[in-house]
């Protein structure tokens, strides 16, 4: 019954592809405009559409809850996703694996960079207080962090990272209306290429809608999304320098 | 519990008593007759199962054979019981050679009084041994695995097909369900017979039959292990077969049935004469299987409405709890309904709602009341949907309801998808959470608009069974008193099955309820 | 700016086909589960899927909620709906047309037919007191109204019809899971049919998912949704069976 | 105002007797210090407007240029009122002289002081007078149009583009919305100038520009009229350039301003002594052109927990309050801002929602209490957030807020959409109408959860309160006192546009509003 190479939506009967849609269209509201959603929602291959909601929103614009059933199949048994293979260690094992196999302390510095203003993303990684019961990586002894705060230029943040010789740069981006993170992401890549400091550190992101995926597309060496705890990065921070040290 | 509402504790005496007579009237009327369907009822407990070769379950050919020789006053014990003594074979055996023709009930030589009696009581001894296993056996499982707390999150499934139903249950169950509803298919209530066999093919809901019961007993109980919390199983007594689905749920252990003294009348033009039997006897195996029943209020709002009609509600509940305790029915078993159906439109509509569900708590202390969610007044707005049924779920938690029937965003539209049911609990639990001590905290202005409502709400009420006190409910039902609905005494389906007792009528099962329900000795019954 | 012949959903800005979809997907949910969701949203044509919620639905079951935009466009102007187009007169036009232009009293027989036991939509039409302040049928001096109530069947309807000389039928039908409807309605106009008789009544339903679109198709004279008065349908039936008489 | 918290008033008058100190204080280390912003904002109310060749406002070139003399601290009038005195001109050709190079204020010869002064009185009068006719304007259309009922509905475009944000006001407006905030795009608030000019580009929300006010409050009128109902129109004042913001507003028929005495210290890193004298001078103009002030507590939950630091909420609203005071703010246009912060997996949080948010109601009863919705703990499920919103509504209207900041089922995902907006604005509307009067039933049980945690939530403001008088509200910033955030006395951003009063420091708009506002006479000021 179960067909895991040809997966469809599940309402209550196997593959009936059932799926609710939302959104609003800028015709006037009435008969022909609910036509329109129903035959729109058709146009994305989904039959029986099903207009279940429509309400005029004023100034020539109508939304609409539509109900249909999609027919397209996927194979969730092809579906990869890149992630952090490094296992994720807890506070007293990422300190004791840098007394062990560093042997110096861990320089971090990290900033909500740009215009962004949200620091609540950063501080729960970094602050001596932590978060969800972590704590920061301001807290972990074998760790020096430098938490720079919000609307940091990458310019400053790669003044400051040259200035204490960062292992680690921690960017956070939380506006990402217009894609306004992604520009400021790559130049933040491309400035340190263009000083051929790249490869000097480890250069992470995050943010609630970032992930490891786009964070490596954007030359970055790992990126991280919601619900990050401060051991997540660090284990991360701390195995990969391991790793380079190895390499080498 | 306290008294929020300042309800004056003589009137709610009042309308309690009148309710106790209405009750003690329908009684008077019911008691010298039986129905086709308390009689196949009592084949079921014996042990008879199965169907013939055209698919009618045997108790319907076993009750059907004795009705065409125009022998059923009697009652179908005697019959079978003499068949048993006579042959020397079991319920089964005698059930299949009637079917195929081969034995004729009331042709066979009839053993002694005393001898039918005697074999009479030794099965309704092992019937009701069965059910009171299968009672022990909730109990154990309560004790062991815990439950969830109060208000109950009760949801439904209702795909059609049990096994779609059971993938849907024990998603229901991981998502924090308390309780399990699954829904009939439509039209079940009036099929004069129970269906047979695991189904796969209803509309709207699924076939009650003993086998889907089985297999979703099996299924919550093994979700139930995993999540370590005891899931319910609920299903419908009420309609054409009502007796005989409270026994199927006895024995495959349900945990709550639908099981309303007048719905059938009202809702499925079920007759009468009929459904007051029916539900009599039903009530009194759901009572000793320690089955929480639920009565149907809510469904009178779907018709009337919330405000007009509050006060037929509170008379329906009020001759519910009277008619149930005839059967024996503990307060902790009756789960009586009411609902969640103002008009979103009105002002102060959730004003009055709150002080109709504290009203409802406060006159009914120790029911687990079933509260149901708004219906009528959901809409394709699916997010606005999502919003009533918050404000559903707050005054459930605020005035400690013991069920809560989750609504689904998606009411208006279909019956609930896999996610509807989880963006319903979460939701529930949230609130539930979030408000938990609210009803610890909130009190109501003294002669405001909230304590002003509730005391007029109970005020018409006492007013209305006083009316129906007088005239009898049987004539009030025919003027149309509940539900905007009239029915007639004679009319409605199913009236051809109630059969009038003779005076040497026997039903060992019921004697043997009776007795262990101790309702012969207090009419106030207790559970053993 | 707005060109009605390409139209698109909006959401804050001009053609950025903004769309919000829900669903579940019958596989385990984790990283995989969400990316399965975003290529499914992909596989409908929808671009920069983002799945913005994703929860275990337990069973081997996972639920999304996405937000996608829509590159289809649709041309609202060539929409047309086949819309009922005889006036809606009041109660009290409605009773002068009948008296004047039938001259007899008009015959109606309506039913909730099937297992179908909702009873609050045909008696929103034909009850004495109505439905949102507008009498239904039954008060109308000019017709004779027949509410047969619920879970009627086709054959009895059709009697019934027979016996009273119903000028006509109004059938509705409320539950519609797994398309149940459909064939109880097409059954009546089939018997009609079959019976000869179809010519001689106006065959209407109606129902919250019902519409005059479908209702032709089905072969129905008309058909109402959600929120229809009784003075619509009342205004349909006069307007038809004085078309009729006109063209005879 | 009901006393359902029983909170003592004698601690309330000890509470708000510790914000006047603190504000007293404050006061005192302002009085002989002006800004950049503050004289631009005389020069814009004199009339001046528009942009340099660079783009560059001229109301900066010519401050910057006085600056750069290091004249300023005379104010910027003297030397204006001179160049007009001088040449004749008005303000608007001296200042495109200026930008041209062909001017230079402080090289003129200088008339008498009572020369100036009289010019600086007239252009004062001149000045205010436009603001007064605004004022004037809004009266009439609300007596004309009417208005919303409490609380209002508020709620945000933020398309970015001015033109869009035009569409998704109008249909708000027509969806039941009473104010419509066009929220300002990331990062404008640390610009030391006002754009210029009608814009389209901006992320997270749309340049505040006096052309753009313009623009919406046109588009706002026009569909007030249209819907019956007259429609506020809401900016930030918050940032670098808070009293040219409130001046613009004044000037345009701003409703509402968010204007917060410490947003800009603690949440931007604006200089303390910037914001602070900013603050006052903007208030000013806000308290003569009738504006509502919003305040921006809400936002020290977004970093802080709403449990832990509701008492930093209260301390923050007594000592805005009593800034306010100083600048002739009346308390009906005391926004004070609070937010439905609460963890949603906290058991009873709704609880101590309700008690904090009726406490605020009834420490402040004559303000349009601002209330936030949840943002901080909105996820990407729109289902439960939309439930979230619905018990922010719901605690909304049983406390009596003035203005509702209606939360969006989308806060974790983007700016509104179109129909967020509508779907937010009907479920309020629904639950408003739903729950009218609940504020006048419910009571709290005395000395149970909700009334204990009200009481502790003053105690501990008084508290901190206590120790701030001590140590100076300045000295207590720099250790965090407020949202966990740390600020000095000299750090931050715009400390170098703040100016040391010269002792013929001349401002003719701030005497101008101190005399209109009855400041100089009545600490306690009143509206004329
Ligand atoms: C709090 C908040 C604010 C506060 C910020 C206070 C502060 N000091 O941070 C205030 C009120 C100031 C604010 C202002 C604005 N905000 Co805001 N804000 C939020 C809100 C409510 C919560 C964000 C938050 O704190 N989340 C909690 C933290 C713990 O989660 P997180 O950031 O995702 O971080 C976790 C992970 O992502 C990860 N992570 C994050 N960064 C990093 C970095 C690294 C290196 C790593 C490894 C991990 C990591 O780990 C963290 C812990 O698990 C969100 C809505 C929401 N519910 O999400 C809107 C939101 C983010 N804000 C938004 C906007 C638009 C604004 C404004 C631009 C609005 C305006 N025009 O005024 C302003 C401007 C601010 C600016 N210049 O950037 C939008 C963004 C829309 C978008 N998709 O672009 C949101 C989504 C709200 C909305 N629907 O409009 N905001
Ligand atoms: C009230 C109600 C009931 C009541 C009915 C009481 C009664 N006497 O009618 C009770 C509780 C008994 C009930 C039972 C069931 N119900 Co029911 N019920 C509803 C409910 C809540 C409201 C329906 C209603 O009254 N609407 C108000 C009326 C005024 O609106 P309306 O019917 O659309 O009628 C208007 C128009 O459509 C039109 N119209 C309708 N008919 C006609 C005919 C003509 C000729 C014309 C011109 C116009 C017209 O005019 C009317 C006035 O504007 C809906 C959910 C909802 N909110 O819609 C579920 C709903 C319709 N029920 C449903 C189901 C499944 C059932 C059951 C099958 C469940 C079960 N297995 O037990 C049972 C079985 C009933 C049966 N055998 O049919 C489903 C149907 C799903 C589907 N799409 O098929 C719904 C949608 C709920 C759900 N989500 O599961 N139900
Ligand atoms: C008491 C009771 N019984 C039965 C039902 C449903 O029964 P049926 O199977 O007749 O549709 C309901 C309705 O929800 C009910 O309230
Ligand atoms: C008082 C106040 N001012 C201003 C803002 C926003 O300001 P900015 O433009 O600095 O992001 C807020 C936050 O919402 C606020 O509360």
């Amino acid at each position: 019954m179960k067909d895991l190479r040809h997966v469809r939506p599940y309402g209550d009967t196997w593959n009936d592809g059932m799926m609710q849609l939302s959104f609003s269209l800028p015709i006037p509201f009435g008969e022909e405009a609910k036509e329109t959603a129903r035959q729109y929602v058709a146009k994305l291959g989904l039959i029986e559409p099903q207009v279940v909601h429509g309400v005029d929103l004023g100034e020539e614009m109508s939304f609409f809850i539509v109900y249909a059933k999609a027919t397209h199949t996927i194979d969730f048994t092809s579906i990869t996703v890149p992630k952090i293979e490094t296992p994720v260690m807890d506070f007293y094992e990422i300190n004791r694996f840098i007394k062990e196999r560093i042997g110096r302390k861990v320089v971090v510095v990290g900033a909500c960079t740009g215009t962004d203003a949200h620091t609540v993303g950063i501080d729960a990684i970094m602050n001596m207080k932590g978060y969800a019961g972590e704590y920061g990586l301001e807290r972990y002894p074998e760790i020096e962090a430098y938490n720079m705060g919000s609307q940091v230029s990458n310019e400053a943040l790669i003044r400051r990272a040259m200035e204490v010789r960062a292992d680690a740069l921690l960017v956070s981006q939380v506006v990402t209306q217009k894609d306004v993170h992604i520009p400021n992401l790559t130049e933040l890549v491309d400035m340190l290429e263009a000083q051929g400091i790249r490869e000097r550190m480890i250069v992470i992101c995050g943010g609630p809608r970032l992930n490891h995926e786009l964070a490596l597309e954007l030359g970055y060496d790992a990126g991280f999304g919601a619900g990050t705890l401060a051991p997540d990065v660090a284990s991360f921070i701390v195995h990969e320098m391991d790793k380079r040290t190895q390499e080498k | 519990m306290a008294n929020k509402l300042g309800l004056d504790q003589a009137k709610i005496d009042r309308a309690r008593k009148l309710a106790g007579q209405i009750a003690d009237d329908v009684m008077g009327s019911i008691a010298d007759k039986t129905t086709v369907a308390m009689e196949r009822t009592v084949l079921r407990l014996f042990g008879l199962d199965g169907v013939n070769e055209e698919g009618i379950p045997l108790p319907n050919v076993l009750v059907d054979a004795v009705v065409k020789k125009g022998k059923l006053e009697r009652g179908i014990s005697a019959w079978v019981l003499n068949a048993m003594l006579q042959t020397g074979m079991g319920i089964q055996e005698i059930g299949e050679l009637v079917a195929a023709g081969e034995l004729e009930l009331t042709q066979l030589p009839l053993a002694s009084d005393k001898e039918i009696r005697d074999r009479g009581a030794k099965e309704a001894q092992r019937a009701l041994d069965r059910v009171r296993q299968s009672r022990e056996a909730r109990n154990e499982r309560l004790l062991s695995l815990g439950e969830g707390s109060k208000p109950y999150v009760y949801v439904i499934v209702a795909t059609g097909n049990i096994y779609e139903d059971v993938i849907q249950a024990k998603a229901a169950a991981r998502q924090g369900a308390d309780i399990i509803a699954v829904i009939r298919t439509t039209g079940q209530s009036l099929l004069d017979y129970v269906p047979y066999g695991a189904t796969t093919e209803g509309f709207g809901g699924t076939y009650a039959t003993q086998a889907n019961f089985r297999i979703m007993r099996a299924a919550l109980d093994e979700v139930g292990e995993e999540v370590g919390r005891y899931i319910r199983l609920c299903n419908y007594a009420s309609g054409l077969c009502m007796p005989e689905m409270a026994a199927m749920g006895a024995m495959e252990r349900l945990d709550v049935m639908l099981n309303d003294a007048l719905y059938g009348i009202l809702f499925r033009d079920i007759n009468m004469q009929r459904t007051l039997i029916d539900q009599h006897f039903s009530r009194m195996i759901n009572a000793y299987a320690g089955i929480i029943i639920n009565t149907g209020e809510d469904n009178y709002l779907t018709t009337a409405d919330a405000v007009a009609a509050a006060h037929t509600v509170l008379a329906s509940q009020l001759i519910n709890e009277q008619l149930a305790k005839h059967s024996g029915l503990p307060d902790e078993q009756m789960g009586l309904g009411h609902a969640f159906e103002m008009n979103p439109a009105i002002e102060d509509g959730f004003l009055w709602e709150w002080a109709q569900a504290e009203m409802a708590r406060e006159i009914f202390p120790n029911a687990p009341l079933k509260y149901m969610p708004p219906t009528k007044h959901m809409t394709g707005d699916i997010f606005l949907g999502h919003v009533q049924d918050a404000l559903f779920n707050l005054i459930g938690v605020a005035t400690g309801q013991g069920i809560q029937l989750l609504g689904m965003m998606t009411e208006a539209i279909h019956t609930p998808l896999l996610h509807d049911r989880q963006l319903a609990i979460e939701s529930a639990r949230y609130i539930f959470n979030n408000a938990r001590h609210l009803q610890d905290e909130v009190q109501f202005k003294q002669d405001g608009r909230m304590v002003k409502r509730a005391r007029q709400v109970l005020d018409e009420a006492t007013e209305t069974m006083a009316g129906i006190v007088q005239k009898g409910l049987f004539h009030a039902l025919s003027e149309g008193v509940f539900a905007d609905v009239k029915r007639t005494w004679e009319g409605g389906k199913g009236r051809h099955g109630v059969v009038q007792r003779a005076p040497e009528y026997y039903n060992p099962i019921e004697e043997e309820l009776v007795r262990r329900l101790s309702l012969g000795t207090a009419k106030e019954a207790v559970v053993e």
